[in-house]
């Protein structure tokens, strides 16, 4: 029966799980804690350490230098320069705003909810953190590798949502209030239309596994092996991203020009500053995802088996290699996000809940169905190469 | 018969009484005086069931200027420069609207010259406060790119402004009796620069707002303004006209050398905030073509006809003028009783009365839609204020 | 109220007993405001054309000085520019606006109605006379509206001020406010006496004079 | 319909009203008080006249007189034709029914005149303070307003 050569059911076998990768396996960062707790336990911290560390690192870095790249993208979209007098071309600019941000008075509303006040930025990073810890960046660069890396990555991106409920119910302000349970309404509805998406690509790799995921794509990514059905799923996934990163179209619920500042009207200084990193660093996030799924991680453009053609584009150093395919398709998507952001105007929450449970989420559907008939047919390019 | 006199208090606790179904709860907001979409300090206390305004009542003053008890104790030339600080965006129409009232009452017949360089730059001035609110209504409904375009357009008119009149905005240029400066030589050739510029900027405009969808499901059927409404509510200029009342002082009471140029005046059809946005986009292009048929035929001439003389008195007697500002019509009421100030002097401003069509065309729809609608009204706070 | 031309009344006072550490950190914290002024968007009338929308315009661009980020909400705005003027109505709004901004907090007065009341002193019954009536102000710049570059030199002033004033240890202690934008060599007394001179002056023009003297001096003024 | 054809026409609609005795610069008529809102509605609804809109609606202070005039500015779509309609009430006791039964934008127009004048408007739906907040004390407008905020300008 030809179903068993579907990667799908490859899978169910332990066996050819482990062979599958063209290269070896690097272990991660909580594997090597793994490893080295069954020697003693301060190896095993040393490696924590490092992971945290790394991750904090990544996280204020991350919220620099995209807020940099997005001031020096919307200046160029508006015909103007942006930030160019802190540093040379003004690259110093975010460090600026963040030193200060962090000197700041932070004010506590007098009449709100100060527990919840105060944990609710705590809780918007910390779903950024969890998220960061399953980006492979690189073979070995990566926190956790869990095995069921999808659903984790279902789970936690949940928890933001959470964290911007939390900021504007505790405000006492109803503007945040109103930005609050528009962020839920939206964030959670287009969740569904995320993972609906982020399931073809399952199928189509037959794990759960992100580092699996892009080791299934050494034949090609997925956007363009999936024929139109990735494709699809792609913008699905974009669409329904740029929702849960509540940016333009999608910025209902900050909504500057409605509710001031939507869930975050409340917040100063450093407080603030944490929705601020989250954002940002869930955009590094939302992109790094798709181009795990969608468009081979870390892996470089191949074609099957053209060897030619696969060989040219291997032509850069393995230990370059991953970092420079990874940054230039994940620079890619982040440029498009604020393409989005800073072109097109905002949807009204109810044009936006029609959008999703009408015509996203149908289309999901139907797309889903579409990608299951394509993978038990083996439609799909190169489905046996592997 | 008595009169009873309330206060906002009263009224928003009277309107508070009465809640809907007993599992809602409805409530009041404020919007303003300090809010980013309100365009100054225009303060809208808001009675909210989730997201739909169940009443809008508009709160004045926070600009309230005492221009008209400031006029009365000014001479007619000084009184010129206060209508600068009132719709800052039509100022050389506001010191037209004075000028007439005072030739049109002192029996001053302006030559031809005079007449033409006024209309030429009324047009461009409507060009200008159009360019900015196209902007502005972009910034509002979330798109910030269209603003900065708009800014950018109204720069390179500013300019050419600039170099005969001397000031960026409050240009009081018009005086009883003529103009404060003539012409630049450079004026001319350096408007129809600028024509040849806009032309395709206005395509541009189209292409980034006119024809996107979010911006059309934004407008279209949001904020419908019926004639008999905007009539009975005093609206007028591109309100009204959007509403499919083809009045315009321009045509219908020709004052300048409106009745020796060919235009259009575009009338909208459902009355909805996209017939107003249209209307407008629209008048650019008339406007265009208004200052191109005046531009070669400019006559010799002098610039000012009468003595500038600051003692200037007028007649006993009601006078009324009125001419055709960017938002509608701008009156101007003076009483006299032989001094050298008015007596009285009175400005019908436009956007006074366009304000109070807000609340019939948004009741029971989203806040989001209200800000769209308002923006379609394009406001000037300190004009209605005065 | 004194006079700044292009340097500062006095030099940078040493806070005594700070070490070279501390006081470098100040430095640092102190360039980082200097450099991160987000504004409130917060205009009252004709000065927020100017101030705010013209100026974070493609032409002057604020964003240069990392000053674009405005801030619909007080809570993360740090600079107030004050555009328009304010009557009694919005001055105890104004007030909250200010008290509801977190430390640290400046303002700039832009325009005459924020500075003294402008054109709108006298027979007013609502304008008031100057918002440092209400609220402290750092910086006035003055004109009616301000351009854009006049604002700028605001901004750079403020800079300065920040750069070399109040530091961490010492909330609050700040320079006297400054009038930004008056050319080297100008003082306020000039200004005044010129002032002067032209209200004695009759107020009657020659129609001839005048148009003779507002004629350009070249072209032919026929406008062909 | 010219400035004095209509300006008769309209004196001939009713006993009460006659034309303006000042100058105006359009037709002009004066009516009394209590008939301000029938005539009005008849200026209306009569297809002879049909003023659509009411553009403006201005209080002056005729001190000297003791008189507040109020003056209605009417304006038809229809003919292209203008009208001042005056009322004229004594300073003491300044009542005048409201009209904005007839012209809705009257309610705010009316609103404004109470504000700065204290003009009580009979019957109306929202008397409130316009600009100035509901616990001002006077009527600024007024010629005799004093207030110890106010400057003079040095002469």
């Amino acid at each position: 029966m030809n179903l068993i050569s579907t990667p799908l059911l490859a899978q169910a076998d332990p066996a050819s799980a482990g062979a599958a990768p063209s290269m070896e396996r690097v272990p991660t960062v909580s594997e090597r804690a793994a490893e080295a707790l069954q020697h003693g336990i301060w190896g095993a911290a040393f490696y924590i350490v490092i992971g945290l560390v790394a991750v904090l690192i990544v996280v204020s870095v991350l919220g620099l230098v995209m807020s940099y790249i997005e001031r020096k993208v919307a200046g160029h979209f508006q015909c103007r320069l942006g930030p160019m007098r802190v540093g040379p071309h003004g690259i110093l600019q975010s460090l600026a705003d963040g030193i200060k941000l962090l000197f700041k008075e932070g004010i506590e509303p007098g009449h709100g909810d100060k527990v919840i006040f105060i944990g609710a930025p705590i809780f918007s990073i910390t779903a950024t953190i969890l998220l960061l810890a399953i980006v492979p960046v690189a073979p070995g660069i990566q926190v956790v590798d869990m095995n069921v890396g999808v659903v984790y990555i279902a789970a936690v991106s949940g928890i933001g949502v959470m964290g911007i409920l939390m900021g504007g119910w505790s405000s006492d302000n109803k503007w945040s209030l109103l930005g609050a349970m528009r962020a839920g309404a939206q964030m959670i509805s287009y969740e569904i239309s995320l993972t609906i998406a982020i399931l073809v690509v399952v199928m189509f790799s037959g794990t759960l596994r992100v580092s699996e995921i892009i080791e299934s794509q050494q034949q090609g990514w997925w956007i363009w092996r999936g024929h139109g059905v990735a494709i699809v799923a792609f913008c699905l996934y974009l669409i329904a991203s740029t929702a849960e990163l509540n940016r333009t179209p999608f910025d209902l619920p900050e909504g500057e020009s409605e509710l001031t500042g939507g869930y975050h009207t409340e917040y100063s200084g450093l407080r603030f500053s944490f929705f601020f990193l989250a954002e940002f660093a869930n955009l590094f996030v939302f992109s790094a995802l798709a181009t795990t799924f969608f468009l081979g991680g870390w892996l470089p453009f191949h074609i099957g088996d053209y060897e030619g053609f696969n060989r040219v584009m291997d032509i850069l150093p393995p230990v370059i290699s991953p970092l420079f395919w990874f940054g230039i398709k994940c620079t890619a998507l982040i440029f498009l996000l604020m393409w989005f952001r800073w072109t097109f105007p905002r949807l009204r929450m109810d044009q936006l809940m029609r959008l999703e449970w009408k015509v996203l989420l149908p289309f999901g559907f139907a797309n889903l169905i579409l990608a299951a008939t394509v993978v038990l047919t083996g439609l799909y390019f190169f489905p046996t190469a592997t | 018969m008595t009169v009873e006199v309330s206060s906002l208090k009263e009224l928003v606790e009277q309107a508070s009484g009465t809640s809907g179904s007993p599992d809602t709860q409805e409530y009041f907001v404020n919007m303003g005086p300090q809010h980013p979409s309100t365009h100054g300090v225009l303060r809208l206390v808001l009675k909210l069931d989730g997201e739909r305004v169940l009443r809008c009542i508009p709160v004045l003053g926070y600009i309230h200027r005492s221009i008209e008890k400031i006029s009365e104790h000014m001479n007619y030339m000084n009184c010129v420069h206060l209508t600068d600080r009132m719709d800052y965006l039509s100022s050389i129409m506001n010191n037209w609207a004075v000028a007439k009232a005072v030739e049109e009452a002192a029996g001053i017949e302006v030559n031809d010259r005079i007449r033409y360089i006024r209309t030429i730059f009324a047009e461009l001035e409507r060009i200008q406060s159009h360019q900015l609110w196209w902007g502005v209504l972009g910034m509002d409904l979330g798109a910030f790119t269209p603003f900065l375009y708009g800014i950018r357009d109204r720069e390179v008119l500013n300019d050419v402004m600039e170099e005969t009149i001397g000031a960026r905005l409050t240009m009081n240029y018009v005086l009883p009796g003529g103009l404060m400066a003539d012409i630049h030589p450079n004026f001319v050739n350096r408007v129809k620069e600028f024509i040849k510029y806009f032309r395709p900027k206005l395509d541009e405009y189209d292409d980034l707002l006119t024809n996107n969808v979010i911006i059309q499901e934004r407008l279209r059927n949001v904020g419908v303004l019926s004639a008999q409404t905007a009539v009975q509510y005093g609206a007028t200029g591109p309100v009204l006209r959007g509403s499919g009342v083809a009045f315009d002082l321009r045509k219908d009471h020709p004052y300048g050398v409106y009745d020796q140029v060919d235009f259009e005046v575009p009338v909208g059809t459902v009355g909805d905030s996209w017939d107003r946005y249209w209307v407008r986009v629209e008048e650019m292009r008339q406007s265009l073509r208004i200052v191109e048929q005046l531009l070669d035929n400019i006559p010799p001439g002098d610039f000012l006809v009468k003595k500038l003389n600051s003692k200037i008195k007028l007649p006993e007697g009601r006078y009324y003028s009125q001419l055709e500002t960017a938002r509608g019509i701008l009156g101007v009421f003076i009483t006299s009783d032989k001094k050298d100030e008015p007596y009285r002097l009175h400005y019908r401003s436009p956007n006074f009365n366009n304000l109070w069509c807000l609340e019939p065309m948004i009741k029971g729809d989203y806040i989001a839609s209200l800000i769209g609608a308002m923006s379609s009204l394009d406001l000037v706070i300190p004009d209605i204020d005065r | 109220m004194g006079i700044v031309t292009d340097k500062l009344p006095g030099a940078l006072e040493k806070v005594p007993g700070g070490n070279v550490l501390v006081t470098r950190f100040d430095e640092i914290i102190n360039w980082a405001r200097a450099n991160s002024l987000w504004p409130l968007t917060f205009g009252t009338s004709c000065c927020a054309i100017e101030m705010l929308m013209a100026t974070g315009g493609p032409r002057h661009d604020m964003a240069r000085f990392g000053a674009e980020v405005a801030r619909p909400s007080p809570r993360q705005a740090d600079l107030l520019i004050l555009a328009g003027t304010i009557v009694k109505r919005m001055a105890p709004r104004l007030r909250t606006l200010y008290e509801q901004m977190a430390e640290p907090r400046y303002v700039i007065a832009t325009g005459a109605c924020t500075i003294s009341g402008g054109p709108f002193i006298y027979h007013s019954y609502t304008t008031v006379r100057g918002a440092d009536e209400i609220i402290p102000v750092d910086v006035y710049v003055p004109g009616c509206p301000p351009r854009p570059e006049q604002l700028f030199h605001g901004l750079l002033t403020l800079q300065k001020m920040i750069k070399e004033g109040e530091t961490i240890r010492e909330p609050g202690v700040r320079r006297k406010p400054v009038i930004s934008a008056l050319p080297e060599g100008v003082t306020m007394e000039d200004i005044q006496g010129e002032m002067k001179e032209l209200l004695v002056k009759e107020n009657v023009v020659d129609v001839h004079q005048a148009v003779d003297k507002l004629k350009w001096p070249s072209g032919t003024n026929d406008g062909s | 319909m010219d400035r004095e054809t209509l300006q008769a026409a309209v004196c001939q609609l009713d006993s009460s009203i006659r034309p303006l005795e000042e100058n105006a610069d359009r037709a002009a008529v004066v009516v009394e008080a209590a008939a301000l809102p029938a005539i009005l509605r008849r200026l209306r609804d009569e297809p002879e006249f049909s003023f659509a809109q009411l553009l403006d609606h201005v209080a002056v202070d005729w001190i000297d007189r003791g008189q507040f005039e109020l003056v209605y500015h009417l304006y038809s779509f229809k003919h292209k034709h203008f009208l001042f309609v005056s009322v004229f009430v004594p300073r003491e006791d300044p009542r005048v029914p409201t009209v904005c039964r007839l012209y809705p934008v009257a309610e705010w127009q009316e609103r404004e005149v109470y504000d700065l004048f204290g003009v009580l408007y009979e019957d109306h739906p929202d008397l409130r303070r316009l600009f100035l907040e509901d616990d001002w004390i006077g009527f600024p407008l007024r010629k005799d307003y004093q207030d110890d905020f106010m400057l003079d300008r040095p002469r």
